[in-house]
């Protein structure tokens, strides 16, 4: 037991996780409770800390590709486009237009069916069990999609320097097309049901509210950040990719609190979907792999930093190279581990129920956080 | 005096298999009910349509072990479980199924059935208590909490009934409602507010048998499973039996004292088979409930209560009073 | 960098940028064209560059003294910054540890690099914690990794490592096996 | 006062809402597969564990280059060949595939420039020991053609 809680007789330790729930993973909270009321709240990480960084070290620069894809197992694709970019940028690659857009249109139906996991778990946490089932429905269309160009279905690893592994299929764009018209269906059906009730009205309205200022002295990015007013995503600020040839906006919501970085990740849903469909018809023909890739990756000493918009915020790989095959250091920058960190300053005071909505609503993914 | 005896035992009998089979079919029915709503099948495997799954999860239950850790009650521990499903099948007794089968026609049946559930969250109380276990702890508290919040509603609401009714006996609630205009939901007479009234109850019985959405005391995603997290083997099977018991009590006084319990809507055929017609329907509506919300938060679930229940069955009291005393 | 002017932040982190060699004619290895021609003493330059973007993914890069981090850090929180890392790089050649400090604005954009080299036996460096709580967790990781001391941190327990881990594998030195 | 009534009516129509939903999802059909009795295909493009390309006669296509080795970010390939007469390079003895440790990311097929190994459409493996995920693709192979 905690010294604080043994002095005071009022509060007591109680220890979420690491098999828990509500941590979705092996996360532990040190919950140090009176009553019902957080007085103290100390995530304990690591349980499936990996040592990516190291390993990226220890192998090929394409070798490290499978590792990104194992960071974040919802939306692998975002990590494979932050590896494959930032290698890109130190060695110089332009990148075929047609690779550009098949890259796009998989990472934004990857972050869909990222944010389609999220709102299933989110409503598992509140209590709601038949939402997880049609967000799963919806998410397994976008699965077998993925499935029929990358091959896999959670663990992408369809990104190479210079390109993607290979071309679509024939079905791929109607495929597409045809989810983007079921998806378009079931997004008021998620409203009526979840957005709109009551009950969570009541759960996630004026809970969790972090502020502007907080969001940006813990570095938070991604949807929690867009929730608190924070108009930053790098898919805008700092544009990469073929991104600022789409007509998309990047929802923001000022109240900060756990409704807003709900219904930002519902509108990004959206907004995914105009992206895809933008790509879709702009498409061009061409390679899918930069016809001058060497095939050794050896970058020019320096390091490098390359960031991408992954579903739970700015993922950035920072690079060290000394011109060698393998990376001399390997940063891989995870949102998860920043938005994770202002939880205990946020949740002090809350009720056990609304820490618990809090942290859900952080949406984390914890092999990330933990690398 | 020997038939009466006979009578008694059969009865008895009849109520427990009536309870047992009812926990175990409920299940089924509850787990069919969310699998379709969440466009699944389901049990399938065991029989046809997965009939013979609760005889089979029961019997798994009975082959566990009891696990009695470390630190707990003993006495207490043990207890609880069977202070859960007691009461229960206790309020059976008075459920008027049809005109003649009812174990007693007790007068104050009514009043009997509450007192029995008012021991319920006492069970919950002890077996979170006695469990040594801060995630059980913290659900026992809730429960409590819970139980007295909607008691309050609840019994405002009963008064009201009786007042309209005047008396406590379910039989005689029943004969009072011979046809679906007859019905108390529909007898605008007596007060405007009858729907609403029914309403309170329905949400009240919902609340009072921590069925979702106010299942805060077994919150899985915060508390694990609540008061029963340490319970195993059919110590953990009274405890889920006790619940679906007491669902069934809460629908059957529902349909009692609304939905004119075994009285045919057309005053042509009453019977038993309209009770338990109107009993699964209110049923299958609980599990609907259940697989629709998400859970409220515990102030939302006390705000409800104290700022909604409480006022407005207040009010159907007071306006109630004044009908009977106007017409 | 676009967009904006960012003198200010500049001529506020110069001060701070430690002074390094640069063979006056021949160009640095960093692309350094405009700072090369405004600063007064061609031998003596302030390590700040501004690389190309495109090419390297940040816009300014400002080598400081250890004792300098922190002040960096409340210049760089003034403007609005947010901290995006920190990490290490081992230099076991030259003896030293790089600690890296990533910091981003949300608008316009602008990343800023803050580096400073420790000695590889006694790497101490003040804590940033004070200044950008969201440090705290990326200084024990990086404790962890590097085993470098960050003075004055109010916590620095392994955070991902083992609490009894007494090894440091991103040091040069730390074999991996497998 | 206006508020809170309010909020009870659109509170309670949003409850009846939802509920409206999942009675119209429940008279839908289902949508799960039946998993033992019924299994979908997998795509053409699904990465199973590696496995030896046949050519015409039922041999293998591998020239022993070691290429599939050294890419492999797990090291869980070994290839063993030796001379033989009649045949130019090396011919295949054995080719174990470590699939304990594979992460099925392709990196082995790519490199392979005679395309003697590709993606096998195995996906439901089930084994107690860790011993049966040791394949000899070569063996594999063999038996196949039997």
């Amino acid at each position: 037991m905690d010294n604080a809680a043994t002095n005071n007789q009022e509060t007591f330790v109680l220890n979420v996780g690491p098999q828990h729930p509500a941590t979705h993973g092996v996360l532990r909270l040190k919950l140090t409770l009176d009553g019902e009321y957080v007085v103290r709240a100390e995530p304990v990480l690591g349980y499936i800390h990996r040592m990516h960084e190291k390993m990226g070290e220890n192998r090929t620069w394409a070798q490290f590709m499978p590792n990104t894809g194992r960071m974040d197992y919802l939306s692998a694709l975002s990590y494979n486009h932050g590896y494959a970019a930032a290698v890109e940028r130190a060695m110089g690659i332009t990148v075929p237009e047609r690779a550009e857009y098949l890259r796009v249109i998989t990472v934004e139906l990857n972050r869909i069916s990222s944010h389609l996991v999220w709102f299933g778990a989110y409503l598992l946490d509140l209590g709601g069990f038949t939402p997880l089932l049609y967000a799963f429905d919806d998410r397994e269309k976008i699965l077998n999609l993925l499935e029929s160009v990358t091959g896999s279905r959670l663990t992408y690893c369809y990104f190479r320097f210079g390109g993607v592994y290979n071309d679509i299929d024939e079905n791929f764009v109607d495929g597409v097309k045809e989810f983007i018209k079921t998806m378009r269906r079931s997004l008021p059906m998620y409203h009526n049901l979840v957005s709109k009730n009551i009950i969570l009205l009541k759960r996630l309205k004026d809970i969790g509210p972090i502020s502007r200022e907080t969001i940006r002295k813990y570095g938070a990015t991604g949807p929690v950040a867009r929730g608190s007013g924070v108009d930053y995503d790098v898919r805008k600020n700092e544009p990469y990719s073929v991104y600022p040839e789409f007509d998309f906006e990047v929802p923001v919501y000022h109240e900060g609190d756990s409704m807003a970085r709900y219904m930002v990740r519902m509108d990004e849903i959206e907004q995914s979907m105009r992206i895809i469909e933008q790509a879709l018809d702009k498409l061009p023909a061409g390679p899918v792999m930069a016809a001058k890739t060497p095939r050794i990756i050896k970058p020019p000493k320096g390091d490098y930093y390359q960031a991408v918009e992954a579903a739970r915020g700015s993922f950035g790989v920072r690079i060290v190279s000394d011109g060698t095959n393998t990376a001399y250091r390997l940063k891989l920058r995870s949102p998860s581990f920043s938005n994770l960190s202002l939880f205990s300053a946020v949740s002090e005071g809350m009720l056990l129920a609304d820490a618990l909505a809090l942290l859900g609503s952080l949406d984390l993914v914890i092999p990330e956080i933990d690398r | 005096m020997d038939s009466e005896l006979i009578r008694v035992i059969a009865f008895l009998v009849g109520i427990i298999a009536f309870a047992a089979l009812n926990a175990a079919y409920l299940v089924w029915l509850e787990r069919k009910g969310a699998a379709h709503i969440q466009r699944r099948i389901g049990p399938k495997e065991v029989g046809p349509f997965g009939l013979l799954q609760p005889m089979v999860d029961g019997i798994k239950l009975m082959t566990k072990q009891i696990l009695i850790p470390d630190g707990v009650d003993p006495v207490l521990f043990r207890l609880a479980p069977i202070l859960a499903m007691v009461p229960a099948i206790m309020s059976f007794v008075t459920i008027p199924f049809s005109e003649t089968l009812v174990a007693r026609n007790i007068n104050v049946g009514l009043l009997m059935i509450f007192a029995f559930a008012s021991v319920n969250v006492l069970a919950l109380l002890l077996g979170g208590w006695a469990s040594n276990n801060k995630y059980a702890v913290i659900s026992a508290a809730r429960a409590v909490s819970q139980n007295i919040a909607y008691e309050i509603p609840m019994l405002i609401t009963v008064i009201t009934m009786v007042m309209i009714t005047g008396t406590l006996n379910l039989n005689e609630i029943v004969a009072q409602q011979p046809n679906i205009s007859q019905w108390y939901i529909f007898r605008f007479s007596a007060s405007p507010l009858m729907p609403v009234a029914f309403l309170i109850f329905f949400i009240c019985s919902l609340a009072e048998t921590n069925r979702a959405p106010f299942d805060l005391g077994e919150a899985e995603s915060e508390l694990v499973a609540g008061f029963h997290t340490e319970y195993s083997s059919m110590g953990f099977g009274l405890f889920f039996m006790g619940e679906y018991a007491n669902i069934v009590i809460g629908c059957s006084l529902a349909v009692v004292l609304f939905l004119g319990g075994w009285q045919d809507p057309f005053g042509l055929y009453p019977g038993v088979w309209w009770f338990l017609l109107k009993l699964y329907l209110l049923i299958f509506t609980v599990i609907w409930i259940r697989w629709t919300f998400p859970r409220t938060q515990f102030y939302g679930l006390l705000n409800l209560s104290w700022k909604i229940l409480i006022p407005v069955s207040m009010f159907n009291l007071l306006l109630t009073a004044g009908f009977l005393k106007v017409f | 960098m676009r967009n904006m002017d960012f003198t200010k932040l500049k001529e506020q982190l110069r001060p701070l940028a430690i002074l390094e060699d640069v063979v006056v004619g021949e160009p640095p290895e960093e692309d350094t064209g405009s700072e090369a021609r405004v600063a007064p003493e061609p031998e003596k330059l302030a390590a700040m560059h501004e690389p190309d973007y495109l090419a390297r993914g940040f816009n300014l890069d400002v080598r400081v003294e250890a004792g300098k981090v922190v002040e960096a850090a409340g210049i760089l929180d003034e403007h609005g910054f947010f901290l995006e890392a920190v990490t290490g790089v081992d230099w076991p050649q030259e003896g030293q540890l790089e600690v890296v400090y990533d910091y981003c604005l949300w608008q316009p954009q602008c990343r800023v690099v803050v580096r400073t080299r420790l000695d590889r036996q006694s790497p101490v460096v003040p804590t940033i914690s004070t200044i950008c709580p969201g440090a705290n967790w990326h200084e024990r990781e990086t404790h962890d990794f590097f085993g470098i001391e960050f003075s004055g941190h109010p916590d620095l327990r392994p955070l991902l490592l083992p609490d009894d881990a007494d090894f440091h594998p991103l040091l040069k030195d730390f074999k991996a096996h497998g | 006062m206006g508020a809170y009534f309010k909020e009870i009516f659109t509170g309670f129509w949003s409850l009846l809402v939802g509920m409206s939903i999942t009675i119209r999802e429940m008279t839908k059909p289902v949508v799960t597969e039946q998993y033992p009795y019924e299994a979908s295909v997998m795509t053409s493009r699904f990465r199973g564990h590696i496995e030896l390309v046949p050519n015409e006669e039922g041999g293998n296509k591998c020239i022993v280059c070691g290429m599939c080795m050294r890419s492999c970010p797990s090291a869980c390939i070994t290839v063993e060949g030796e001379k033989r007469e009649g045949i130019k390079g090396k011919a295949l003895t054995r080719y174990r595939l470590d699939f304990t440790r594979c992460s099925l990311c392709g990196m082995c097929v790519e490199s392979c420039r005679p395309g003697a190994i590709r993606f096998s459409k195995d996906y439901n493996l089930a084994g107690t020991k860790k011993a049966a995920y040791i394949f000899d693709l070569l063996k594999r192979l063999e038996e196949q053609n039997k």
